[in-house]
């Protein structure tokens, strides 16, 4: 299905400096300069970082902060748009080295949805990553832009390719998801170094491992079952690969790069159209007369999307990126930003306001938790604050699904409570951090 | 006659028999196991309040009792005795103990509560440091006490509660400061206060006048109108914010008179 | 210090059951009736105020080291006489009480006040708060009997005097059986924690 | 000797001295209180046996075989009346009940068709349920009936069980029944 | 415009406490109108009596200490009509009453209000009105179903629950619709109907190996006991048996929260009542099994807290300890799944 | 010696005549060390080894002197100078042989001498006039007895931090409220089991 742009230019756009982790963005325009859709106005201060980029073609009103969708307010770079769709130059780099690319993808503002810049996860620094993995189990976005199922998925393998260089990996995968027919379909069959590959599925301990050995690839693409949350590269690279992952460490510990479709694509991009990251797909749920995939620039507001559909009732919840794991909006002007998957609207009645009544024990969410947490005692714990012993429930190891919010009867907000904890958690050991901080890295790689 | 008697030494004999073999015993074992423990410790867990609260920073009161006669704890550090429990301490050790012995109880610095506009509506978990994690808290005000009641739970003794006025309240009869609360609160609105000191600015924003004005009915918008009018020079506004120094101050109330936005209060 | 106030504290603040949470077995075990309550308190009082008076006075004598087995011995020995005497001149109350009396010696109660109070204190004093902790105890022991008795049969009968009557009869079986004594002095327990909550808060 | 060694000895004394006044003062009131309690036994029996057949002016015990040790059990009693003549037997019998043993008393006529009564000298059972087979209403269900009606009601006798303390009830009629079946066939 | 902000999930299921007990309480409809039509007035005077009882009570004791009311979720009118259930129809009036006060104000509320009891609120009253007032309590009969007619309408009910089997299907219903999990129930009726099946076969292997008996077909051959339905079989499938399995055991404060612990929750109950079946009857066995089990409830709970992804089981933690024995180099190629 | 069947003492002992829910032996323990899982596991595990103990002690003490001397009005007073003699020696004996398990049961054996569960047991084995194997199985099956109803408590009691309770019936009131239900679940399961 093809993406729509959204035709319209906004009023105003805000570019937030930090659009991913780590160090934000130095502003290199200011007030009053002209600015070309693509050219670079927020430049990276360290590796951890990465380049911002304009989306329209305008004059910088002014550098301040602005609200952000991820609830506060960040250094942005406001512009005003002109009627103009003039471009910087795009230059493409299809024969770049392994070391260029990595500039080239920092420069180009490549980040993955879940906020790491790319470059950062296929180049963690102190680490060999052996394995690239390309997550499209939680896109909601697959095959927009393509003509045809058979070239998205000839240039996904192509995206793979360069993920792998980049990362000096020598194994890749693709991962769809079991029930996407239409991804299976694309990827059944295609070729790969001459070989033809089936799309892989994994059950039970047959994982990653034996598909290698199995199809004599080096790249390979395999169906998973959906998991969706906001902490899933864990339990997803577990569930994948086999490699625990332990708490407090992330895949690249384990040597897996864990990249999404929309930075796959966008580093296609990169090399193959010189084009920086300035614009993303986002879909709209809840309103009527809106294309499912729609194209827009980044540093859009909100309003300005929404205002593009229609919307029949008293709008009561904004909600940036799904209903799981989404951030809720307390204004409509916050802009589009590289995370930005999707935007949600719920009218007034929608909006749930139920009280929140203590524990019956009904295990619901027990039930449901895909990491066999028991989120019942992990949220009374929390809210209790007592949270070692979350701890020592694992409570890290929660994916942020939501799922056990979802099915509470007694309308618990356990996830808020998880989450409050690990924050809490995450302080403490920020705290003592200075003095065990060696001890913690090394923790990550010893091991498994 | 002699029947009795002889029942009488035979019990006797069987009992003192019985305490020579247990005591024996016990002194044989208590020598050859000795161990070492500081009467000292005791003795301070006996004057302690021995709620194991926390407050000093220890595991309960008896590992508060053994640092402070290892001199890992100051004698002062139990908050929750105050300084009697100190000067108790200090006795047992020897030792003189300054510092004042005035009662302190939290106070809170802030008056906006539902004189304070909210941004959106909130659902979810009443704890302030949970909404500050969403989108940096519902007032309107970036400064302002959330009235979601962090204080309130961190609160061991049940002492403080939100009142009608969406704004926490110290009940003095269960207080005893022991700090928990100011040091639970995100936005640092409660500080201790003591009894003596009367006067006291009900704000902590540092926003300039028009953008309180905008959220707050309430709130100290820095028009300098009490730092004008103090007879004594003990109030100084400081980035948009009036701040009393307490040592200067001889609670004559002018300055509550004078403020537009009575965010000084006279207790 | 001043003996009435020692006295009193031994039923208010330091009450053996409420205030100390000592000696909750036989305060659990006898109390099916009145009648048990008092005469397991009259032992108890007996044993603790020579106990109490007997510690006080040689608690310059004892040695450290073999206190608590000193201790236990003055108790035992006076246990003992209560249970003799009991034996032989209270054989009703005797019957009733069964077990429990061998038991006063481990009453924690005893040992307790030993330790806490007349090891420190001279025997005046250590026979002022024998005598206070008695009367807490008893006055416990038959409020809970009281109850249970009541409830369970409806009728309140101490050495033959019918003292309450109750017009009809509850006859709740349960009462005198052991999960009525954790009932009532659980019951009895929160009224005076919530008493105690609502006093402190108004300032006391 | 040292000081250390001596403190040792001092506080061994002082345990043992404790010890001492502690058997004596027990022995002192032991020797009083159990001939008191020899005497409280033979009271309670005979009170109870009085109780049972006032008619009786005396019991004589009838005595077992002499056991292992010697001694000879009282098997039961001979109730005797001013002329001398047997006009029934009394006994204890040991039996157990609902919660632990308990001890009947009971008196039947010489002719055996008639029980006298019931007494409980002692029992274990639950207080409030079989405890009730100590009170007046029960005890009075055994005065006077025929021998033949000496069963539970349930069974085709006369006595009405308490409630909720069947198997006290029963153990009660029981212990009776065997009793004096038992002497009747010493008698026989 | 003020928009909401919350934290996600932004979606919820809509099940609710209040729709968890209007269910059972509809489940429980069907059974209530039978024994009113099969006991007539004082069934219903008994139903009433409890559920009125129930309520005012809950009212009464959240107006005194300044609680929430919470009448609207149905919670206390559903304890006062399974407490009316358990009840035999010749009960005195006064008894539901008694029982649905103890309930509501001992049972619920002394032990902390909805989610945080311990104990069943309907058993403990029953076990409590059981113990106290004996007499009246006792069932009428102790029912065994026997023909067909009998899953209709129990003529030998004991107490008004075990008027009809058919009446309590509704339950299924509810575990079929997830508004009760499923673990405890099934696990509970496997144990009770296998229970005297498990002894007949146990009792007969031993008397084969005493006999002396060789042939591994004989031995074979017990395992049609399994098929032998017999008669204390039946006792299985009564009304309050029935009532306990899919009403009682299932009250989630009370069971497990954990996966496991349910299994095992619902299999000590199950082994708890057919105990007291064996030497007793299976209707209080029911009541007091169950109520037994409750009290070991925390503890399978704690006991089995489940592993989380990537934790090492017991086996594994063996494996690694071994494995930290052999030179890093040779553990990288033997972990490494791929 | 009464003639008793040693499984009849055995249930007798752990669930008909349970010390702490129908006998009120042990109770300051049962609501004092019930606060946490592990210290009541630790306290059941000693108290089953001194009741085995003291059960064995106590026998000789009373059956090979006391007797024989016809002194049996010492009883008590033996009994208990024994019992806290057998503790303190316990202790010391662990302490210097079995350090690990001397710090997890350690500071649990003082308190074992003033509880009247030990006690109780010795008691009702002259009482009940068992013999030396009679008495052992008593002390073994009353010793875990008490461990089974400790760790009920225990558990019910962590479980209870989870949820929401009155806060004046939280504490002892509560621990009394839980002991109400279990002492009505044993006092009338128990029962029917004919032994
Ligand atoms: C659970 C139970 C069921 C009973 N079922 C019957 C019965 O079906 N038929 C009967 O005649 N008696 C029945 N009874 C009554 C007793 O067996 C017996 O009649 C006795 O007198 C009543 O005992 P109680 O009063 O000591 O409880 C039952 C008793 C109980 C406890
Ligand atoms: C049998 C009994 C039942 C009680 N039930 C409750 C109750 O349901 N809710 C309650 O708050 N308090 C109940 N209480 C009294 C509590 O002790 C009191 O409400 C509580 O201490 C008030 O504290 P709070 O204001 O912190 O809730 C009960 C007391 C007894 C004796
Ligand atoms: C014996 C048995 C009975 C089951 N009964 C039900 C049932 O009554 N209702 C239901 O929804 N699922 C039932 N299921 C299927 C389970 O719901 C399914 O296995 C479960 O959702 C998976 O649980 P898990 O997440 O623990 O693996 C049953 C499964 C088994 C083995
Ligand atoms: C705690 C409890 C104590 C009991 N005590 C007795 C008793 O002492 N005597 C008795 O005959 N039945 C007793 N019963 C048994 C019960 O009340 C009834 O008699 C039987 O269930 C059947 O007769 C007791 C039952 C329970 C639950
Ligand atoms: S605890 Fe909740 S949010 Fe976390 S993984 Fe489990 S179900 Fe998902
Ligand atoms: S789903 Fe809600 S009510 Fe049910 S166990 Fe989980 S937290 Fe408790
Ligand atoms: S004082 Fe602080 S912790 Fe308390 S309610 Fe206000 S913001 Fe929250
Ligand atoms: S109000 Fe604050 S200082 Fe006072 S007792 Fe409570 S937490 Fe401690
Ligand atoms: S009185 Fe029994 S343990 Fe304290």
């Amino acid at each position: 299905m093809e993406s729509k742009r959204l035709k319209k230019i906004p009023e105003k756009v805000t570019i937030p400096l930090k659009q991913h982790d780590g160090t934000i963005c130095e502003a290199i325009v200011k007030k009053g300069d002209p600015v070309l859709i693509g050219q670079k106005i927020g430049r990276s201060t360290s590796y951890y970082s990465s380049d911002i980029h304009s989306s329209v073609c305008g004059e910088v009103l002014s550098v301040e902060e602005a609200p952000h969708p991820n609830g506060n307010k960040v250094m942005s770079v406001i512009i005003q748009p002109m009627d103009s769709m003039e471009t910087v130059e795009f230059v493409p780099k299809k024969d770049a080295s392994s070391e260029e690319l990595v500039t080239l993808m920092q420069e180009a503002g490549i980040v993955e949805h879940y906020g790491a810049p790319t470059h950062t996860v296929l180049r963690p620094e102190g680490k060999q990553i052996d394995l690239v993995l390309i997550n499209s189990t939680a896109s909601e976005w697959i095959g927009g832009k393509y003509k045809t199922p058979k070239e998205y998925a000839s240039k996904m393998i192509a995206a793979l390719k360069l993920l792998m260089k980049v990362a000096g990996a020598s194994k890749g995968a693709i991962i769809v998801r079991k029930d996407d027919k239409e991804s299976i379909e694309a990827f059944e069959g295609v070729e790969v170094n001459g070989k033809a590959l089936e799309v892989a599925p994994l059950v039970g301990k047959r994982r990653l491992g034996h598909y290698f050995a199995d199809q004599g690839s080096n790249i390979i693409v395999a169906s998973q079952e959906r998991i969706y949350g906001k902490k899933i590269l864990n339990f997803f690279t577990y569930n994948v690969t086999g490699r625990k992952v332990k708490i407090g460490c992330d895949p690249t510990d384990v040597g897996v790069a864990v990249c999404g479709v929309k930075s796959a694509k966008a580093l296609y991009d990169a090399v193959h159209e010189g084009r920086p990251f300035y614009e993303t797909v986002i879909t709209v749920h809840g309103t009527k007369g809106c294309p499912e995939y729609m194209l827009v620039r980044i540093g859009t507001p909100f309003k300005d999307i929404i205002e593009a559909c229609t919307f029949e009732e008293d709008v009561g919840k904004i909600v940036a990126n799904g209903v799981i794991t989404g951030v809720a909006q307390y204004t409509d002007e916050v802009p589009v930003t590289k995370s930005t998957t999707s935007i949600i609207l719920l009218s007034k009645e929608e909006v749930l306001r139920d009280q929140s009544l203590a524990c019956i024990h009904c295990a619901r969410c027990v039930d449901v938790c895909p990491v066999s947490l028991v989120p019942s005692r992990l949220s009374v714990l929390a809210d209790q604050g007592r949270f070692d012993e979350c701890r020592q429930m694992n409570i890290q190891n929660c994916i942020e699904c939501g799922r056990c919010a979802v099915v509470c009867p007694s309308k618990i907000h356990i996830l808020q409570l998880i989450r409050y904890a690990k924050d809490a958690i995450a302080k403490a050991y920020a705290d003592a951090a200075p003095k065990e901080s060696s001890n913690l890295k090394l923790g990550c790689s010893g091991g498994e | 006659m002699t029947e009795i008697s002889s029942f009488l030494v035979q019990s006797m004999a069987i009992l003192g028999g019985l305490g020579l073999a247990v005591g024996i015993m016990l002194i044989v074992a208590s020598r050859k196991f000795k161990v070492e423990t500081n009467p000292l410790v005791e003795e301070i867990i006996e004057v302690l309040p021995g709620g194991n609260c926390g407050a000093c920073g220890f595991a309960g009161c008896a590992d508060f009792a053994e640092r402070v006669v290892n001199d890992d704890a100051p004698i002062n550090g139990c908050p929750v005795g105050g300084f009697d429990v100190a000067k108790e301490i200090g006795g047992i050790l020897g030792q003189e103990v300054t510092g004042e012995g005035e009662a302190r109880y939290p106070f809170v610095r802030c008056n906006g509560g539902l004189n304070c506009v909210n941004r959106f509506e909130y659902d979810g978990i009443e704890d302030c440091k949970a909404v500050m994690m969403l989108s940096d808290g519902e007032k309107g005000c970036n400064y302002g006490c959330m009235g979601r009641g962090t204080c309130v739970r961190a609160c061991p003794f049940d002492a403080i509660s939100i009142g009608e006025d969406g704004l926490p309240h110290v009940n003095k009869n269960l207080c005893t400061s022991c700090g928990l609360c100011i040091a639970a609160c995100p936005n640092d609105i409660l500080v201790f206060a003591k009894e003596s000191e009367k006067v006291h600015v009900r704000c902590v924003s540092h926003d300039k006048g028009k953008a309180v004005k905008e959220v707050c009915t309430v709130g100290c918008i820095g028009c300098k109108l009490c730092e004008k009018n103090c007879p004594e020079g003990a109030i100084k506004v400081t980035d948009f914010l009036a701040v009393i120094d307490q040592d200067k101050c001889t609670g004559c109330g002018i300055c509550v008179e004078v403020c537009p936005q009575n965010t000084i209060e006279m207790r | 210090m001043d003996p009435l106030s020692e006295y009193i504290r031994g039923i208010t603040r330091d009450n053996p059951i409420f205030g100390l949470v000592l000696g909750l077995c036989p305060t659990l075990a006898v109390t099916t009736s009145v009648e048990n309550a008092i005469g397991m308190s009259a032992g108890t009082a007996f044993v603790l105020v020579f106990a109490n008076i007997f510690v006080s006075a040689l608690r310059k004598q004892i040695p450290s080291a073999v206190r608590l087995p000193i201790f236990i011995i003055i108790i035992a020995t006076f246990v003992s006489i209560v249970d003799m005497i009991m034996e032989a001149y209270f054989p009703p109350m005797y019957a009733a009480l069964g077990v429990f009396i061998p038991l006063i010696v481990v009453n924690c109660i005893i040992i307790g006040r030993a330790e806490a109070y007349a090891n420190k204190n001279n025997v005046f004093y250590s026979f002022i708060d024998a005598l206070g902790i008695s009367t807490g105890f008893l006055l416990v022991l038959m409020l809970i009997g009281g109850i249970r008795e009541l409830l369970g049969t409806g009728q309140i009968v101490t050495f033959g005097y019918t003292l309450v009557s109750l017009p009809l009869n509850p006859d709740v079986t349960t009462m005198i059986l052991p999960p009525g004594a954790f009932l009532t002095i659980g019951t009895l327990m929160a009224i005076v924690n919530y008493q105690r909550a609502k006093k402190r808060a108004k300032g006391g | 000797m040292t000081e250390s060694n001596k403190e040792p000895l001092v506080i061994i004394g002082k345990l043992v001295l404790i010890s001492v006044l502690a058997a004596l003062l027990l022995g002192i009131t032991y020797i009083p209180t159990s001939a008191q309690l020899e005497q409280n036994i033979i009271a309670a029996q005979k009170e109870i046996l009085g109780g049972l057949m006032p008619a009786a002016q005396n019991f004589e015990p009838v005595m077992g075989a002499e056991n292992a040790e010697g001694q000879r059990e009282i098997l039961y009693y001979r109730g005797v009346d001013d002329s001398g003549n047997i006009i029934g037997y009394a006994f204890f019998k040991e039996h157990g009940g609902a919660q632990g043993p308990l001890v009947v008393a009971g008196a039947v006529d010489a002719s055996f068709s008639n029980v006298l009564g019931m007494d409980v000298l002692s029992h274990e059972e639950t207080p409030g349920l079989g405890s009730k087979i100590t009170t007046a209403d029960f005890r009075g269900q055994f005065k006077d009936i025929p021998l033949s009606q000496l069963a539970l009601s349930s069974s085709g006798g006369s006595i009405d069980a308490l409630t909720g303390a069947t198997i006290s009830s029963q153990a009660v009629v029981d212990a009776m029944n065997e009793k004096i079946g038992e002497i009747e066939d010493a008698e026989a | 415009m003020t928009y909401t902000i919350s934290a996600p999930p932004h979606k919820k299921e809509k099940i609710t406490f209040s729709s968890i007990n209007r269910s059972k309480l509809l489940a429980l409809l069907p059974v209530s109108i039978i024994s009113v039509y099969f006991f007539g007035v004082p069934a219903l005077g008994i139903i009433l009596a409890a559920v009125l009882t129930a309520v005012v009570t809950e009212y009464g004791i959240q107006l005194i200490f300044k609680q929430e009311v919470t009448l609207k979720d149905g919670h206390a009118a559903m304890i006062g009509l399974m407490l009316a259930l358990l009840t035999p129809p010749t009960a005195p009036m006064w008894l539901p009453v008694v029982g649905a006060f103890f309930a509501i104000a001992i049972g619920k509320h002394a032990f902390g209000g909805i989610g945080s009891y311990i104990f069943n609120p309907v058993l403990v009253a029953w076990v409590f009105i059981r113990s106290a007032w004996s007499v009246h309590m006792t069932p009428a009969s102790i029912p065994h179903t026997g023909q067909f007619s009998d899953l209709l309408l129990e003529n030998g009910a004991g107490l008004l629950a075990g008027v009809s089997l058919i009446a309590l299907l509704p339950g299924v219903y509810l575990i079929y619709k997830r508004y009760i999990e499923w673990r405890v129930p099934i696990t509970f009726f496997l144990t009770v109907f296998f229970f005297n099946q498990v002894i007949a076969f146990v009792t007969e292997i031993i008397h084969l190996v005493q006999e002396g008996v060789l042939n591994p077909l004989i031995y074979l051959s017990t395992m049609f006991i399994f098929l032998e339905l017999n008669e204390e079989l039946s006792y299985a499938m009564i009304g309050v048996v029935l009532f306990g399995i899919l009403f009682l055991a299932t009250d989630s404060p009370t069971s497990p929260v954990t996966k496991k612990g349910r299994m095992i929750y619902g299999v000590s109950c199950g082994l708890l009542v057919s105990v007291y079946g064996y030497f007793g009857n299976y209707v209080d066995g029911t009541l007091y099994g169950i109520f037994l089990a409750n009290g070991i409830t925390s503890f399978i709970e704690a006991r089995t807290m489940p592993a989380t992804f990537g934790q090492e089981s017991i086996l594994e933690r063996t494996y690694d300890r071994m494995m930290k024995r052999i030179p890093s180099a040779l553990k990288f190629e033997v972990i490494s799944d791929d | 010696m009464v003639e008793k069947a040693l499984f009849a003492i055995f249930m007798e002992g752990v669930f008909i005549k349970n010390f702490l829910l129908i006998q009120f032996l042990g109770l300051c323990s049962f609501v004092g060390v019930t606060k946490d899982f592990k210290s009541a596991a630790g306290m059941s595990g000693a108290v089953i080894f001194v009741m085995a103990m003291a059960a064995t002690a106590s026998y000789i003490v009373y059956n090979y002197i006391l007797v024989p001397a016809g002194m049996e009005f010492l009883d008590l007073i033996s009994f208990i100078v024994v019992i806290a003699a057998l503790v303190q020696l316990v202790e010391f004996v662990v302490r210097k042989n079995v350090p690990a398990l001397y710090r997890s049961l350690g500071i649990y054996l003082p308190l074992i001498t003033t509880n009247c569960a030990v006690l109780g047991v010795v008691l009702l084995n002259v009482l009940s006039e068992y013999g030396f194997v009679q008495s052992v199985v008593f002390g073994i099956s009353a010793g875990i007895g008490y461990t089974i109803v400790m760790l009920m408590m225990a558990s019910i009691r962590e479980r209870s931090t989870f949820v929401n309770i009155p806060s004046s019936i939280r504490g002892l009131p509560q621990a009394f409220f839980i002991s109400t239900m279990l002492s009505m679940a044993f006092v009338n399961y128990f029962w029917v089991i004919p032994i």
